[in-house]
């Protein structure tokens, strides 16, 4: 079991701020084609990942990343703080 | 080295007082205060969505870096959340250093690092709308510079 | 904008406070406060010398060129002369301005001019006697820059 | 009739923070030469221009400028505020 996270327009396109999902994907990129499989929504928000950015156990991180012994993943677009 | 992550609002003017004084081997202090603009004159509000827990350690692990590689003797970062009006603070950074470059130049890589790289969004609460800031490509070419 | 030249300490909290805010076009505030720092530990007071007069024109000259060239929506320039104590604060600069690049410039132009075009001059006041801060080469270089 | 200001460690050589002088002096060169002959702290004081600056009414100048309707002349060694 593993935590997803979406903020900013992810989450408002997915719908929804976390959910625990099942899975045996071995990368982000696996996971994401998964959960892109799943319905509209996703499929929308994962689009195109090169606008968005992942972060494993809240260190940013890329989608070619093995997904082993990770338990939380957050998907937001680039960052705009200050 | 104070890092802070909050809703509420700071005292800009409070936080400057006696920032990074006090020693005998200070010689310069910088501050950048960022505020939320209304270029369009229709901003209703700016609401900024953050990543807790992340954020704390993102700006912590920038922070961290900023100090050991100018020599800082002081450094805060406070950043809020929330919903905010035009002309109300967003953030701060405070950097102390003896030397004027090293001051100025940490202070500035903070806040290309905070733009670029804290879990921040920023989503602009309009009359005709509102819509996410979009991430602009000149802030992250400004940290090939460091 | 202003400019003031004076013998008295200044507040720099209170000079923050507020400062540049409150209208909607300004995005970023930039301050840098300096301070007397103590390299020899022997340091009893540093020492200011001044040039009445084209002190402030100098200073003015400056701040409208920094004001022009990066629209800045308000500017402050304090300088201070007499005898200063370590760990008391000299002089400071603030700017605001819509974008974080030009407030910072605007600051950075600022305290390079001032530090070798605005007639100051700075003697260290020691228990083994005094003796006049040089100017640096890197000071005339920084003018290069801009 | 022209003002003559110094500051700084000029200041300290020549002894004094100003003085009033007649000269007809064409340029600031011309002027630093009569003040130089005319006693040794003031020799000692214009050894060496390229570690002074000068000042015509209160604007920074150089040694070749004419001196002519100048009132107020200064001399002191380079700047060192902020």
């Amino acid at each position: 079991m593993i935590d997803i996270l979406y903020f900013a327009w992810v989450r408002e396109r997915i719908g929804l701020p976390r959910e625990r999902v099942e899975t045996a994907a071995e990368t982000v990129a696996d996971l994401v084609a998964e959960l892109a499989a799943r319905e509209e929504r996703y499929a929308v928000a994962f689009a195109d990942t090169s606008a968005l950015r992942v972060a494993l156990d809240q260190e940013l991180s890329e989608f070619s990343a093995p997904l082993s012994g990770v338990r939380e993943v957050a998907f937001f677009p680039p960052m705009t703080g200050g | 080295m104070r890092v802070r992550v909050q809703a509420e609002p700071f005292d800009y003017g409070a936080e400057c007082t006696g920032f990074g004084q006090g020693g005998r081997d200070v010689g310069a202090v910088v501050t950048f205060l960022g505020v939320v603009r209304d270029d369009s004159g229709t901003l209703a509000a700016m609401e900024i969505e953050h990543y807790p827990g992340m954020t704390e350690k993102a700006i912590t692990t920038i922070a961290e870096e900023a100090r050991g590689r100018w020599g800082l003797a002081d450094l805060l970062v406070i950043h809020r959340h929330g919903a905010l009006r035009p002309g109300e603070a967003i953030m701060m950074v405070a950097t102390a250093a003896r030397h004027r470059a090293a001051a100025f130049e940490a202070a500035e890589f903070l806040m290309d690092y905070l733009k670029s790289r804290a879990p921040f969004w920023k989503k602009e609460i309009g009359a005709d709308g509102d819509s996410w800031v979009a991430a602009k490509d000149e802030d992250e070419a400004a940290l090939t510079r460091w």
